[in-house]
């Protein structure tokens, strides 16, 4: 698709002008705005930007929710030539000053009054570096709210940005369109930041070439259309929201429509109905919780209903979905199903109209899988990543399963190294990772090929099966299984997938054997112990109930068993594990902000606890320093029991 | 002149017995802030019962003694309106604990209209009578002081006589013994009362058989006089504007408040009814009240009602 | 993320405040030797003080020290027996609710007094009755396509909507306010006040019974009132922890009687007042 | 379970507040309509169902609708329902015979304009007298007025015993005498009303009256005035009530008598809205039709019952057992639903938009 954003979008509004581009729920209704309205409002901003001395290649940072000005705004940076930088909008200040100083931002366009607090913060840690090339000179904010007294040299709304745009424009006739034309597909049109499991973040950097050409490819794997419905409630920086409401919004020309707050999210989803709807696996994780701890208190008639059927559409339904036929008998009891179970179930989460429904990002639980294609959610997985403008591989209508992650679609090849590593060569790749030619040879080589550096095969079908991380990884050393096969995330993903387990994290590289910390999920075994009435002070309490921990053995035998079947990955049961006194957070570091766990900074982090594991002892007290929402600090301090769990012999020594 | 005083002691003779029909409103509304519309059914339902108990009594069990017969039957009614005042505590107020008053009012028309259908199912619905045995014949006082004098009928005399006594015994009651005393407590404060071991719900039923006791003089009363009919669950409307004319709460109020409107009744009906179409007595009480309430909305003797926020 | 407020974050309180300070205009309300008694009970005694335009004005003192009453008296539901009270110039000793309601005084209470059967947004929008003017006949009739009904809900209604947003209610628009817990239906309180556009604001303990969080979220509201629309506060409360923190100044009553009046600083230094507070146990 | 909201979003505060925001409701309402109006008179032959039940439905619905408004949203509990229907039906009697050729819809909204005039005047004490004083003060009004229309001739165009009767109704030229014609009529004239007063209820004065009834203090702190609030309660409220006494007389009974407006009457009114719903539109439909309908069932249903049992049940018996169900009936709601019937209806409906989930 040889174009830019910025085309794309005025094509939209030539073509349909009056019809509806973005939608939010601002003062309790659906505001809507235009394509026309849109295209207007993007061409105020951007004058008001280049009056503002916004000039080509020049990056400037968008923070905050999914707002509709944020994304006119983007799209306004891009119809400057400049790039615009999406960045986590729950990140603390600290966190920005990084990306902030390697993209030399001169300029921040952000949602409210607590993402302009935060820039400032970072104003004032850019200017002690005391650099020229990194000043934060100009804030604009989307949100007056709480500002009206702020006095700070170049903050300003994006209102008197668009009044300025507007006088700016009818100064310069022509300017406008002379920038949006002088735009080309290969220019880079965004600059994403992964946060490294390890180190700094990396800039990103995807030209409108590199995204279009997926996110067309994407479009055209599933026949969207400018009808499609989506509702945007992930971080915008997040590559795998921006391309399914951004990128592909341009490509498609369909409605995104921006929940009312963050505490209205359910209630908006169930009111738009989206068609086209994306989510990494935790957020179907929490729905199916919810689920099923609201369906722990139904009545017994309704019990009963949703068991029977649900029975039914685990029989029937995946075979449904994909399309092949079933007995009339089945027909009927899953039709009846639908009527008085399924369909109201997909009513009640607001996925009743989804056509299309992707997740990635990590492994998803096969029941937790099933059960959405069950109860007649076409729910399907693809693969992908930052570097790769997210499409890599996806699962075609009809054939999906659980345990891969779909085929290679146009425009893609896929090699496997010696090591196990996949390799990916597509029109998506990243140009490059900003200012850093050491990573990006890392990844890229000269040929053209990307190392996504996971661990995986295709399968016989041709879809694409992915283990785990290709560093992570690793093997057992001494004990039983010496030299077989240690794959931490396989392990960590088989535990995760039951409802009590949050997060796990599997250690047993270069040891004898392997050992792991759980974290409980509050919300399910909080139910869980009330159910028991089992009284409990909190998180760390209940963390550390017996009965709990009863709970969390059973589980883990349950994967032990499991993974015994597997001749390969026999040597990974666990034999000992604790469940931790505090939840993993993105906010100390634990997990990176797309909820991935850190294995090696936990590592070194709770190092006391790991000895303790393999040391052999029975507890181990421990302390640990814990941020609050308010940027507050305290402590948390227990001492955790470590259990033994039973191991099973592996196949092959049976055998 | 003399024709005057025959009404007004007339009206004061009625006057009485809506006190004491009224009566029974106050006590249970002081006691558990319920506004008994079913007095009156109770009433009818007591009367109901006395007037057959004393046939059954002669035709059963054979009681030749008239006076026999009523004590016997009295005290059955007695015992009977005990039992209802307890159910109606357990199955009806027990359940309807710090509600609004308007939700205990519907309440009590709802056990108005069930004691209405259970008194008649059970006692029948045709017109006895009960003869306690109070004199018919009519007397003559003042004769020297006007000639013709002035007509008292004995049985209104009687009537009234007893209706006073029972309103100085409830007062008594009130006043020096320990369950009076629980009971004003009770009406003072619910709390205050429950907090120093008052059991309210034993204060309750007391409270309603009292108010039993009252309806079924009351009721014997008017039977007597009109007959026992379905009719006289009525009377408890013509008490209505005397509790709230006494304002609710008083005891004096509810005695005076009769006073006032069985006088006025009478006076009106004869001096202005008979000017414009008669009958008048029917709603000459409630418009009067309702023109009290509008300079004392609280009633005559009721307390001051302040808005707190 | 979660549907609590962050605490008022430090450079916003620094700049509320000094705007106040730049802002603080003269007195708007005038409270002159004003007695109250019921029946033979004094409830104040000769109470005087002033509020001045926009500022923040807190009447504390212990419980039944007679603050509430001394609202009562401001908005007309008590009228003292002696003594005036002057809004912007117009003096008055007896003025009925109606009235000082439409001179722009609005009040939240003390203990929740929301109109239970009703959802969270009629509570707000009964706020703005003072400024619907159509008639029965119109209501009637009210429909999508004529009349002017309709037009004047909807008109409302975007303004309403404005303040759920401002109290961060939105996911609780439709809900009965009964089902609320108690720091929301404080909120839903306060937006009826501030559906009436008031010019003094009058804030009855709007912290009682509210945890720290609640506390927080409240104060940073109060000031953001204050701090958007320049609305007078006058607000009571019997701790004196929050109040000294957001208030400008502050009057202490005691049994009625006035016992202390000036800037937190000066009040807290009043020996009077801390006797007063030794005296009661809080 | 039959609800499917998803994409059912809202751009517009019309859309948003309109009275059936859901669209399945929408059909459903429609449908039921429809049938009211098509399917009723094509499938019922028998005029005894229209005469014994649809007709009294109907025209007691409006009543109760009226009541509803008074006691339910506005709080102020009236027990001389029966007496502004009496003066709704005199009223519209008096013009209808004193005046040639004043139409029927004229007539009858006269009727209730005179019963406005009079629940007003006997509103006016409401805005002293609260609560219990209030509901023995409007008692005045009922025996008033009974009086009134037993004695005073001229009311009853000096007809004896103040039984008064009506013949030749037309609307419009259209003939109302069927009861296919009566049902029709009335029907309209309910689901007017019925628009009118949902209107009213969700407009501001709607909110003034439910202020007044929650919380009269802050209501009027915020500059509500407890007079006009009142007392245009008052007025609508007896104004319908008044219309519905009018067809009372006119369109069911065709001739009537003072005591067809007793204070039963009243109580039976004040019945429907407990049982169908306090502050409820709905409800008052409901708890009409349950109050016509009971009767009916147990006259039909006990006697039946009994035979089974090998007993006979005499009229009487089930009149008293009328009351004795009645009776019950009111306090087993009070207790268990204080919120009426349609307080059930919308608990069923919540749960079938949640369905399966419970909350």
């Amino acid at each position: 698709m040889q174009t830019t954003f910025p085309r794309l979008m005025l094509e939209h509004a030539a073509k349909r002008p009056g019809a509806a581009a973005l939608r939010e729920k601002v003062f309790g209704i659906w505001q809507t705005t235009t394509w026309a309205g849109l295209a207007a409002e993007v061409r105020a901003i951007a004058c008001g930007l280049a009056a503002a001395g916004l000039k080509r290649d020049d990056h400037v940072v968008v923070v905050g929710e999914n707002r509709p000005r944020l994304y006119a705004s983007m799209l306004a940076v891009q119809a400057l030539g400049a790039v615009p930088v999406p960045l986590y909008q729950d990140a603390v200040a600290t966190e920005y000053v990084f990306p902030m100083h390697n993209a030399e931002v001169h300029m921040a366009i952000v949602e409210d009054q607590e993402q302009v607090d935060k820039m400032l913060e970072v104003r004032g840690l850019l200017a002690d570096k005391g650099e020229p090339s990194a000043r934060l000179d100009r804030i604009w904010y989307d949100d007056a709210r709480g500002l009206r007294n702020y006095g700070e040299p170049g903050l300003a709304s994006l209102d008197a940005l668009i009044e300025a745009g507007r006088a700016w424009d009818a100064a310069h006739p022509g300017a406008y369109d002379r920038e949006v034309a002088a735009a080309r597909p290969g220019d880079v049109a965004a600059m994403f930041f992964t946060s490294g499991t390890t180190g700094n973040p990396k800039g990103v950097v995807h030209t409108h070439a590199t995204l279009l050409d997926r996110a067309g490819a994407g479009a055209r794997f599933d026949r969207l259309t400018e009808h499609e419905e989506v509702l945007a409630y992930l971080p915008p920086a997040w590559i795998g929201q921006n391309i399914f409401s951004y990128a592909q919004w341009l490509a498609c020309g369909y409605v995104v429509n921006c929940p009312e707050s963050a505490s209205t999210v359910m209630i908006d989803l169930k009111e738009i109905g989206p068609t086209y709807y994306f989510a990494p696996p935790r957020v179907f994780e929490g729905l199916l919780t919810s689920v099923t701890i609201r369906m722990e208190d139904a009545g017994r008639v309704k019990k009963w209903l949703y068991d029977r059927f649900m029975g039914v559409a685990r029989r029937v339904g995946p075979t449904i979905m994909d399309g092949k036929a079933v007995g009339l008998g089945d027909k009927v009891a899953y039709a009846l199903g639908n009527l008085f179970v399924y369909g109201p179930l997909r009513n009640t989460l607001g996925l009743n109209r989804v056509r299309v429904a992707y997740t990635a990002g990590e492994a998803i639980g096969p029941d937790l899988f099933t059960f959405y294609r069950s109860i007649g959610i076409n729910l399907k997985q693809l693969y992908g990543s930052t570097e790769t403008a997210v499409f890599v591989c996806l699962q075609p209508d009809h054939e999906v399963k659980a345990d891969t992650v779909g085929v290679p679609i146009e425009g893609v090849e896929i090699r496997v190294a010696d090591n196990g590593e996949i390799l990916v060569k597509s029109a998506g790749l990243l140009k490059e990772y900003y200012k850093n030619p050491a990573a990006t040879a890392e990844v890229l080589t000269a040929d053209g090929w990307y190392h996504t550096g996971d661990a995986g095969f295709l399968d016989a079908q041709g879809h694409l099966k992915i283990i785990d991380r290709a560093k992570d990884v690793g093997r057992l050393m001494g004990g039983p299984h010496d030299g077989a096969m240690f794959a931490p995330k396989y392990v960590e993903n088989k535990l995760k997938f039951f409802p009590f387990i949050k997060e796990a994290v599997a250690f047993g590289d270069r040891r004898e054997k392997v050992c792991a910390f759980v974290n409980i999920d509050f919300e399910a075994v909080g139910n869980w112990a009330e159910r028991r009435n089992l009284p409990y002070a909190g998180y760390t309490d209940l963390a550390g109930k017996p009965e709990v921990l009863e709970l969390v053995k059973d589980c883990v035998e349950k994967v032990n068993a499991d993974l015994a079947a597997d001749a390969m990955l026999a040597g990974s049961q666990i034999s000992r594990f604790l469940v931790l006194h505090k939840e993993l957070d993105a906010d100390d570091g634990e997990l990176t902000r797309t909820r991935k766990v850190r294995r090696g900074y936990i590592g070194d982090k709770y190092q006391v606890l790991v000895d303790a594991l393999y040391g052999g002892r029975s507890e181990q007290f421990i302390e640990t320093a814990v941020k609050f929402e308010d940027g507050r600090t305290g402590k948390v301090a227990a001492t955790l029991k470590i259990v033994d769990a039973r191991v099973l012999p592996g196949l092959k020594r049976a055998a | 002149m003399g024709f005057f005083l025959e009404t007004l002691i007339g009206g004061l003779m009625t006057g009485m017995l809506y006190s004491l029909v009224a009566l029974g409103f106050v006590l249970i509304f002081k006691a558990s802030g319920v506004f008994n519309f079913a007095q009156g059914a109770m009433v009818l339902f007591a009367a109901l019962a006395m007037a057959r108990f004393s046939e059954w009594g002669h035709e059963l069990l054979k009681i030749d003694s008239k006076v026999l017969a009523n004590l016997l039957a009295f005290v059955g009614a007695m015992l009977l309106m005990i039992a209802v005042a307890w159910l109606i505590e357990k199955l009806v107020l027990g359940r309807l604990v710090n509600q609004e008053g308007i939700t205990l009012l519907m309440a009590t028309l709802g056990i108005t209209y069930f004691m209405d259908g259970f008194g008649q199912t059970l006692f029948g619905s045709d017109i006895y009578k009960i003869d306690i045995g109070l004199p018919k014949d009519p007397m003559f006082l003042l004769e020297s002081v006007f000639q013709g004098g002035v007509l008292v009928n004995k049985e209104d005399l009687y009537a009234a006589a007893i209706a006073a006594a029972l309103v100085i015994v409830l007062t008594l009651f009130f006043q020096y013994t320990g369950t009076g005393r629980a009971l004003r407590a009770v009406a003072d404060d619910h709390q205050a009362a429950q907090s120093i071991g008052i059991p309210l719900n034993r204060i309750w039923v007391i409270v309603w058989s009292v108010a039993g006791f009252t309806a079924l003089v009351a009721g014997i009363i008017w039977g007597s006089k009109l007959g026992v009919q379905f009719s006289l669950s009525l009377v408890a409307l013509k008490a209505l504007p005397v509790v709230i004319l006494g304002g609710l709460t008083s005891v004096p109020g509810a005695i005076i408040g009769g006073l006032i409107i069985g006088v006025g009744e009478k006076l009106s009906e004869v001096y202005i009814g008979s000017q414009i179409g008669g009958g008048i007595e029917i709603w000459f009480g409630y418009v009067l009240v309702l023109f009290v309430l509008l300079v004392r909305p609280q009633g005559l003797f009721g307390e001051k009602i302040i808005d707190r926020v | 993320m979660n549907t609590v407020a962050e605490p008022i974050t430090a450079p916003a309180a620094e700049a509320a405040a000094g705007a106040r300070r730049r802002r603080q205009g003269d007195v708007i309300l005038e409270v002159k030797n004003i007695s109250l008694r019921f029946g033979g009970v004094k409830a104040l005694t000769d109470i005087s003080f002033n509020v001045r335009e926009h500022e923040v004005r807190a009447i504390i003192g212990p419980n039944g020290a007679g603050k509430s009453s001394m609202l009562n008296c401001i908005n007309g539901v008590y009228t003292p027996q002696e003594g005036s009270i002057t809004f912007r110039g117009k003096s008055f000793s007896h003025m009925n609710s109606r009235q000082v309601a439409e001179m722009g005084v609005a009040r939240t209470f003390q203990n929740l007094a929301l109109f239970k059967g009703m959802s969270v947004l009629d509570n707000i929008m009964s706020g703005r009755n003072l400024k619907m003017r159509t008639n029965v006949f119109q209501q009637v009739v009210r429909n999508p396509w004529f009349g002017a009904a309709e037009k004047e809900e909807v008109e409302h209604r975007e303004f309403v909507e404005r303040i759920i947003d401002f109290l961060e209610i939105q996911a609780y628009r439709k809900t009965p306010v009964g089902r609320l817990p108690y720091g929301l239906q404080k909120r839903v309180d306060l937006g009826r006040a501030l559906a009436m556009e008031p010019q003094v604001l009058l804030l009855d303990e709007p912290m009682a019974g509210m945890n720290v969080e609640e506390k927080q979220d409240m104060s940073r509201f109060i000031l953001d009132v204050n701090d958007e629309y320049g609305t007078t506060i006058v607000l009571i409360e019997h701790d004196m922890g929050v109040v000294m923190d957001i208030s400008d100044r502050v009057v202490v009553l005691d049994y009625g009687k006035k016992i202390g009046d000036g800037t937190p600083a000066e009040v807290r230094a009043n020996p009077e007042v801390i006797s007063a507070y030794l005296g009661t146990s809080h | 379970m039959l609800y499917r909201e998803n994409g059912q979003f809202k751009t517009t505060y019309t859309t948003d507040q309109q009275v059936f925001p859901i669209l399945q409701d929408r059909v459903g309402i429609g449908l039921l309509l429809a049938f009211a109006v098509v399917g009723v008179p094509l499938l019922v032959q028998d005029d005894y169902l229209f005469r014994a039940i649809l007709i009294p439905f109907l025209i007691l619905s409006l009543a109760a609708l009226g009541l509803n408004i008074l006691v339910g949203y506005c709080g102020q509990i009236s027990l001389g329902t029966g007496a502004f229907m009496a003066v709704g039906a005199y009223g519209a009697y008096n013009l209808f015979v004193r005046i040639e050729g004043v139409p029927l819809i004229v007539a009858l909204l006269a009727g209730g304009f005179f019963a406005m005039i009079a629940g007003v005047l006997f509103g006016i004490p409401s805005l002293r007298i609260k609560g219990l004083y209030l509901a023995v003060a409007t008692l005045a009004a009922q025996f008033f007025w009974d009086w009134a229309f037993l004695r005073i001739k001229w009311f009853t165009n000096n007809s004896s015993s103040g039984s008064v009767s009506v013949s030749d109704l037309a609307f419009f030229g259209l003939p109302i005498e069927t009861p296919v014609q009566k049902y029709l009529f009335c029907l309209g004239v309910l689901i007017v009303f019925g628009i009118g007063a949902k209107n009213l209820v969700r407009s501001h004065i709607g909110r003034e009256w439910m202020a007044i009834r929650d919380m009269d203090v802050a209501a009027s702190v915020i500059g509500i005035r407890p007079v006009y609030a009142k007392l245009t309660a008052f007025a609508v409220s007896s104004f319908i009530v008044g219309v519905a006494g009018a067809m009372w007389g006119f369109v069911h009974l065709g001739s009537w008598e003072p005591a067809a407006f007793s204070i039963d009457r009243s109580f039976q009114l004040l019945f429907m809205i407990i049982i169908g719903g306090l502050g409820s539109i709905m409800g008052s439909f409901f708890g009409a039709f349950f109050i016509v309908a009971l009767p009916i069932f147990l006259n039909q249903f006990l006697p039946w019952a009994g035979s089974l049992v090998g007993m006979t049940i005499s009229t009487a018996a089930v009149a008293h057992a009328e009351f004795m169900i009645f009776g019950a009936l009111i306090v087993f709601f009070l207790i268990v639903e204080p919120h009426g019937l349609a307080r059930l209806w919308s608990i069923g409906k919540e749960k079938m938009r949640l369905w399966p989930f419970p909350h």
